[in-house]
């Protein structure tokens, strides 16, 4: 389990960086955080001819605030996210996925760019990304753009990134509901999810539900919006019967793209995980909290 | 491993049987297919890069076409690959079958896969998401290739 | 008998052994670096079962850094089928691998070639660009149809039949067709593997100028394997020297004896003239590395209605793999293990090994126990609902008790099946009691309002510890008067060098501190088998007691003769020698192994030495003669194995909408008889407890159905972490072996044994209201939820 | 042909180190098989058994997962660090032993590395001891006495521990 030979570079720019990719035509690899790729290195399940360290690229590792805009830079570490303060008053529900991310070595080193642009469609903050509207800022030779979170993931470890372009920033709208639940199930804590469900709800003056939003990963090749249950939840009061049915609805949406032999089952789960994040959304305190073991 | 795919062609059934046993075109819709050379009306050689994400593995092989039965519009194909370097085979054999309906055709392809290697033990739906996406980007590019207007003249991939 | 064995022995005195191992400084295969060190890679199957058309190694000579390829073809007459560990005749068609395979492979992970080069990331380069023409065969890899399979993992043996096993007492038939109630159940347990977090390793080095090879191995059985290399080779034994330095865990798993990589790595190193170092990664632990456990078993029980066991029957398949080097051995453990602590008069096994293309199966911790301990629960849980009885009321009513001992089951399998000693009910009534079973009903009723699932699991059990008669061991005071051992015992974690230790300064009547033990070295001592069976401290134990008590003997006799006293005179306590009555009248141990070696010429008194005795014992020692060193040698040999016991009970909760298993508390009550190290021994049984919740929630091994491992990583296989591990009550009890001087019995594997069986009917019970039956191990959430859906379909329906 | 060596410099331990090395090699094969530090272990190379745990500018990171090339001018502490310059034990090692939160010591070096990280913020709550330990596979103890090694070593912040874990 030794990797393959490859070229290494570390490059100081996001220009250089970026020619780097470009100049292996499509044979480059980043190496962000190291906690995804390696392993596939190790089992020479990759062999890239070339890996462009981007950890001591300039200007990646930012974690700011912009308006209501947290920004965070690419190679920003999993732990940084888990334990910011700046983090966890905007966007908690963000600070709470971190939490799931493997065990706190894996989140010492792994990146929230390489998170993102990893696309595991178990992977905690990818949904985050989609839940909340994210975008994510990209880098190529024709120069910068972003790309709404919904149109970015596109499959198993799949985006619409392209080969030779660099995901420098994760830009995500501070909360506006701040109620909110996260919740994922695994055999072992730190593993890839089962399933899980992130939400965030808000109740106007009259104790009505004005904007739910629910996403569910680890079901599909992508996490998923689970339009159909925040339709039926907006507008409504909450109420017990009112949370079972948009965790039904939220199962069933989830589930109908899970070609894996255990479908069934994860549709059960994967409507716990709603139910059970709904419910901490709900529950007493408008701060939510995602189930820790 | 069982794959089924099925898909809907506004294009005519005879015509989509055809394209499906043109190896040559096929290959061109099937992601990371490069080098395709025939060794006879039915054989042909060449070259799998399987790439998903950061995993990327290649594959030298052959594609035979082992049954075809025109009137039912169903056709075998068995391919076999082993890995450029390292120990890893792939072998699949997939059955295509094109119908007709109201507006074009409906082909299903059932693939039965098997992947020998460190590709088949690194778990964890790996595989079921590769193939899945090999799959399913094959079979859009045919439907769009079906449904461009030089569909029926245009003998080679792009 | 075991008077005098008071100061160390029974105390929990810290391991010696961790001094370097918390700095760092272990000794792990890998961490030996030799000069001119090459390293290796293997080139193994990716089918599971393939002819071999062709093997290629032309590109992979010519790579980088390499210095050596080797076929099957390359190794001549050495690659010929590996000795079998145990002659085995209940096996019909026993087959052992080659070295290499030539123009078969059977499972994925087959050892093909191996590639030495210049480091390891080389190697496996080269190894990379071997190109083996297979022809694929269809894969016999599920047990319930291999016997009528298409495939064949051996050509010549068409129903993949490798061996029979059969054993029964009493009159099985009369019983059944008389018994007023017979339950049945069918029972599935799983494959799994040891998994130490330490792989297999070998680094072998050839001097050939003195003839002389020296391996160091990841093995628990240095000893054997020194024997084996020496014969397979052709070597002089006294020029093969085999060290097991420290090893990161074994569990089994490291003691096959030949494991192909024993073999090819050595001779590479003969071959290439300096040091071959193979290292075994983790995806090839998984696909190379013995596995277990994978039993199918139809099972019936035969019981009156006030709950008196009457007889049982149980006929089983047992997953092999695609050779047999342990024969039927871990199915004997089976057979042995099924009645359990309880007395019943009829019982009949019978079973089929069956070849699969899998890995190889020899014994992994717990090795055909947990198997039989799950099989007997499940019966007994079957006849509790048909009595309505509680299970508990019923394994109470059953067990043997305390006055029934030594306990003769009839049974003879190897030798006849009688436990020496227990104490089952007193055990049974204690772990009943830490579990709070008799409030517990009512904490279950109450957590059921709250809508929670809890349930409640207990099982007993009994452990055949210490198989194979043989141990050995080397005693001597050195100059210092330091009692230095010399055992070919291996350790791998289980504290060796300090129960050792324990008994021999208690022995001898020295500081624990003044006793160096040297374990798992060919070079000090290369009689005895290895570490397997929970053997290590009744056999290494006993033959420690024999060598230094007769090493006591020596300096008791010596001393007398200085001190002009009689032999029953001499004391030796603390390290000093002292004359009964006269107790100033002392000599250290040291000055004694001084007078003794110098003839009283060059001896020096040692602090605290009593003047005038050390003059006097001076003069005698010149005149007198005597030894002039001590060394002694003892060998346990002890013909019947030894029994413990204990019994498991476990809180556990269900969620059933995640399908997750929690376990709230767990009780282990453990009798090993006679304890050296309370410490060590509860190390060694929550040790084993944690493999065996991974056995019962976590760990898996599954093929698909061409035969390809799906579980190569540790991301598949899950063994448990900290999370996994409940709070945990204890309680031991010492019921003195009457088979072995130190009335010691094993312990090494109790943690795990019952482990599946208590999961099993806990959760069972926590699921009564949707009345679920549990007849599988493991259990995985996505089971769980299965069964509660069906059963909601049933009842529906 | 092999990728050219490339030259790195870290501090390991406190000591300057300098090497050409193949940019794939691993940290951790750097570390033990160059520097010959052969406390850090290596279990799985895929980052889940924590072996090969060690501290890279003070936080705990998998040396399986990084190529020594990544190390360059970073500070690396394994095991060894853990031994006081007259070979005294410090408290991590310390508490491990008089615990008995080892067997085999495979996986030991590691959980060590994962608690160093801790050190500095003792005494901590119950949660990071548990969270840290996580991290790691041991095969031998069943993890109980690993817990109360760290309890000893670290310390666990008032009203956080469990309570009455061994009953």
């Amino acid at each position: 389990m030794k990797p393959p030979d490859f070229e290494y570079a570390r490059p100081a720019t996001v220009a250089d960086a970026v020619s780097l990719l470009a100049s292996a035509g499509g044979d480059a690899k980043v190496l962000a955080g190291g906690q995804s790729l390696v392993p596939l290195l190790n089992f020479r399940l990759a062999a890239p001819s070339l890996l462009v360290d981007v950890n001591r690229v300039d200007g990646l590792a930012h974690l700011t605030v912009d308006g209501s805009t947290l920004r965070i830079g690419a190679t920003t570490r999993m732990r940084v996210l888990e334990l910011d303060p700046l983090v966890r008053d905007l966007v908690p529900v963000l600070a709470a996925a971190a939490r799931w991310v493997g065990h706190v070595q894996i989140r010492n080193r792994g990146t929230v760019g390489g998170s993102v642009a990893h696309a595991d469609p178990a992977a905690e903050v990818p949904a985050v990304c989609l839940l909340l509207d994210a975008e994510l800022v990209a880098t190529g030779p024709s120069g910068e753009r972003r790309i709404p979170a919904r149109d970015f993931f596109a499959g198993f470890l799949t985006t619409t990134l392209a080969e030779d372009e660099l995901l420098t920033e994760i830009r995500i709208p501070a909360q506006t509901a701040r109620r909110w639940g996260f919740r994922e199930y695994a055999q072992r804590r730190g593993d890839f999810a089962l399933a899980g469900a992130a939400t965030t709800v808000g109740i106007d003056a009259a104790g009505r539900i004005d904007e739910a939003r629910i996403v569910v990963f680890g079901t599909s090749d992508r996490p998923i919006r689970a339009r159909s249950a925040e339709a039926a939840l907006a507008g409504a009061e909450p109420s017990a019967d009112g949370l079972d049915a948009a965790a039904t609805a939220a199962a069933d949406e989830a589930a109908a793209d899970d070609p894996r032999p255990d479908a069934a089952y994860r549709r059960v789960l994967t409507r716990t995980m709603v139910r059970r994040a709904l419910e901490d959304a709900f529950g007493g305190s408008s701060d939510g909290h995602g189930e820790v073991r | 491993m069982q794959l089924d795919h099925a898909f809907a062609v506004r294009a005519d059934p005879d015509a989509t049987f055809a394209f499906l046993l043109d190896v040559n075109r096929v290959a061109g819709c099937i992601p990371g297919v490069t080098g395709v050379e025939e060794r006879d009306p039915d054989t042909f050689v060449g070259t799998l890069k399987v790439k998903v994400g950061p995993v990327g593995i290649t594959y030298r092989g052959t594609a035979t076409i082992v049954s075809r039965d025109a009137s039912a519009r169903q056709a075998t194909l068995a391919a076999e690959g082993i890995e450029g370097v390292g120990a890893g085979r792939v072998k699949a054999t997939a059955v295509m079958a094109v119908e007709p309906t109201a507006d074009g055709s409906s082909v299903t392809i059932s693939t039965d896969l098997a992947i020998a290697g460190r590709l088949a033990g690194f778990g964890r739906g790996i595989i079921d998401g590769v193939a899945k996406r090999i799959v399913g980007e094959m079979a859009d590019c045919i439907r769009t290739k079906l449904e461009s207007p030089e569909a029926a003249t245009s003998g080679r991939p792009d | 008998m075991a008077e005098g064995l008071a100061r160390y022995v029974g105390r929990s005195v810290p391991r010696v052994e961790d001094e370097r191992l918390v700095r760092g400084r272990g000794r792990y295969v890998d961490d030996i670096d030799l000069p001119g060190q090459l390293h290796g890679a293997f080139l193994r199957s990716v089918l599971a079962n393939a002819r071999i058309r062709s093997i290629d190694a032309t590109a992979a000579r010519e790579a980088p850094g390499v210095r050596l390829v080797l076929t099957g073809a390359d190794l001549g007459e050495l690659n010929a089928p590996l000795p079998p560990f145990v002659p085995d005749p209940n096996m019909r068609n026993p087959r052992t691998q080659l070295p290499l395979a030539v123009d078969r492979v059977r499972y994925v992970g087959e050892a093909i070639a191996f590639v030495v080069a210049a480091d390891r990331y080389l190697a496996e380069d080269a190894a990379a660009l071997i190109e083996v023409d297979y022809e694929p065969l269809p894969a016999v890899v599920d047990l319930a149809t291999a016997t009528a399979a298409e495939g064949r993992v051996h050509d010549e043996v068409p129903d993949n039949v490798a061996g029979d096993v059969h054993d029964s007492t009493g009159d099985p038939d009369a019983v059944f067709a008389a018994a007023p109630f017979v339950e049945r159940v069918h029972v599935s347990i799983e494959r799994s593997t040891a998994s130490p977090i330490e792989g297999r390793g070998i680094n072998a080095a050839w001097d050939p100028d003195a003839g002389r090879l020296t391996m160091y191995a990841s093995t628990q059985a240095p000893v054997p394997l020194k024997g084996g290399l020496s014969r397979l080779l052709g070597l002089d034994p006294d020029r093969v020297h085999v060290e097991a330095p420290d090893v990161g865990g074994g569990f089994g798993s490291k003691i096959m004896v030949f494991y192909p990589e024993e073999i090819v790595v050595p001779y590479a190193a003969t071959r290439v003239g300096a040091p071959v170092k193979w290292t075994e990664d983790r995806w090839e632990y998984f696909v190379a590395a013995n596995q277990e456990r994978r039993q199918i078993h139809d099972a019936e029980i035969a019981f009156d209605a006030e709950g008196t066991i009457l007889g049982v029957r149980t006929r089983f398949l047992h997953d092999g793999g695609a050779y047999t080097p342990y024969g039927s051995d871990v199915t004997h453990n089976t057979a042995t293990h099924v009645l359990g602590q309880y007395r019943i008069p009829a019982f009949e096994i019978s079973g089929q090994v069956v070849f699969t293309n899998k890995v190889p199966v020899s014994p992994y911790r717990g090795a055909g126990r947990p198997q039989a301990v799950f099989v007997m629960e499940r019966l007994v849980g079957a006849m509790a609902r048909r009595l309505g009885r509680d299970p508990n009321e019923i394994r109470r009513r059953n067990l043997i008790p305390k006055d029934a001992f030594p306990y003769e089951t009839g049974l003879h399998i190897k030798a006849p099946v009688t436990y020496d000693s227990g104490n089952y009910e007193e055990a049974f009534d204690e772990a009943l009691e830490l579990v709070e079973a008799r409030t517990f009903r009512s904490e279950q009723a109450a957590a059921r309002e709250a809508g929670r699932y809890l349930g409640l699991g207990v099982a007993p059990y009994i452990e055949a510890t210490a198989p194979a008669r043989n141990e050995a061991c080397g005693a001597r005071l050195d100059e210092g008067g330091r009692l230095v051992l010399a055992m070919g015992l291996a350790s791998q974690g289980q504290g060796h060098e300090t129960v050792f230790a324990q008994i021999a300064a208690d022995t001898l009547g020295c500081g624990f501190e003044d006793v160096a033990v040297r374990t798992g070295n060919t070079a000090g001592e290369d009689a005895g088998i290895g570490t397997f069976g929970s053997r290590g401290v009744v056999m290494g134990g006993n033959a420690v007691a024999l060598a230094v008590r007769e090493l006591r003997e020596q300096l008791v006799r010596f001393a007398a003769d200085l001190f002009e006293a009689t032999p029953a005179d001499i004391g030796i306590a603390d390290g000093w020698v002292s004359v009964a009555g006269s107790p100033q009248r002392r000599l250290r141990i040291a000055t004694l192994v001084a007078l003794a070696g110098s003839g009283g010429a060059d001896a020096t008194a040692e602090p605290g030495d009593d003047p005038a005795t050390f003059e006097a014992a001076r003069r005698r020692a010149a005149v007198q003669g005597g030894p002039t060193t001590f060394e002694a040698h003892g060998q346990a040999d002890l013909p019947a194995m030894t029994f413990a016991s204990g019994v498991h009970a476990a809180i556990v909760e269900v969620d059933p909408g995640t399908g997750g298993v929690r376990i709230l508390r767990y009780v282990l009550v453990h009798d090993c008889g006679r304890i050296v190290n309370p410490t060590i021994v509860e190390g060694q049984v929550l040790g084993g407890l944690a493999q065996g919740i991974g056995g019962a929630l976590l760990e898996r091994l599954v093929f698909d159905e061409d035969g390809q491992p799906q579980t190569t990583s540790f991301m598949d296989f899950r063994l448990p972490t900290v999370d996994d591990i409940p709070e945990v009550r204890l309680a031991h009890f010492e019921t003195p072996s009457t088979l072995n001087p130190l009335g010691v019995k094993g312990t090494g594997e109790a943690g795990v044994i019952p482990v599946s069986a208590v999961i099993a009917e806990a959760i069972e019970d926590a699921l009564a209201p949707f009345a679920v039956r549990v007849d599988s191990m493991p259990l995985f959430p996505d089971e769980i939820v299965g069964l509660i859906e069906r059963a909601r379909q049933a009842t529906a329906a | 042909m092999p990728v050219a060596p490339i030259e790195v410099r870290m501090t390991v331990n406190g000591v300057e180190r300098r090497a050409a090395v193949p940019p794939r090699l691993l940290l951790s094969d750097f570390l033990r098989h160059e520097l010959g530090l052969t406390g850090t272990h290596v279990g799985c190379e895929h980052g889940v058994c924590g072996a090969c745990t060690v501290l890279l500018d003070g936080a705990a990171v998998r040396s399986c997962l990084l190529f020594a090339v990544q190390a360059e001018g970073a500070d690396v502490r394994t095991v060894e660090s853990l031994t006081g310059p007259n070979d005294e034990l410090t408290a991590i090692p310390a508490a491990f032993r008089d615990e008995h939160g080892l067997q085999c010591g495979f996986c030991t070096p590691g959980i060590m590395m994962s608690l160093a990280a801790l050190e500095g913020d003792a005494p901590v709550e119950h949660e990071a001891l548990v969270d840290a330990i996580g991290g790691h596979l041991c095969r031998c103890t069943g993890y109980r006495n690993i817990v109360r090694a760290a309890e000893r070593a670290i310390g666990v912040a008032a009203g956080t521990g469990e309570e009455a874990r061994d009953g």
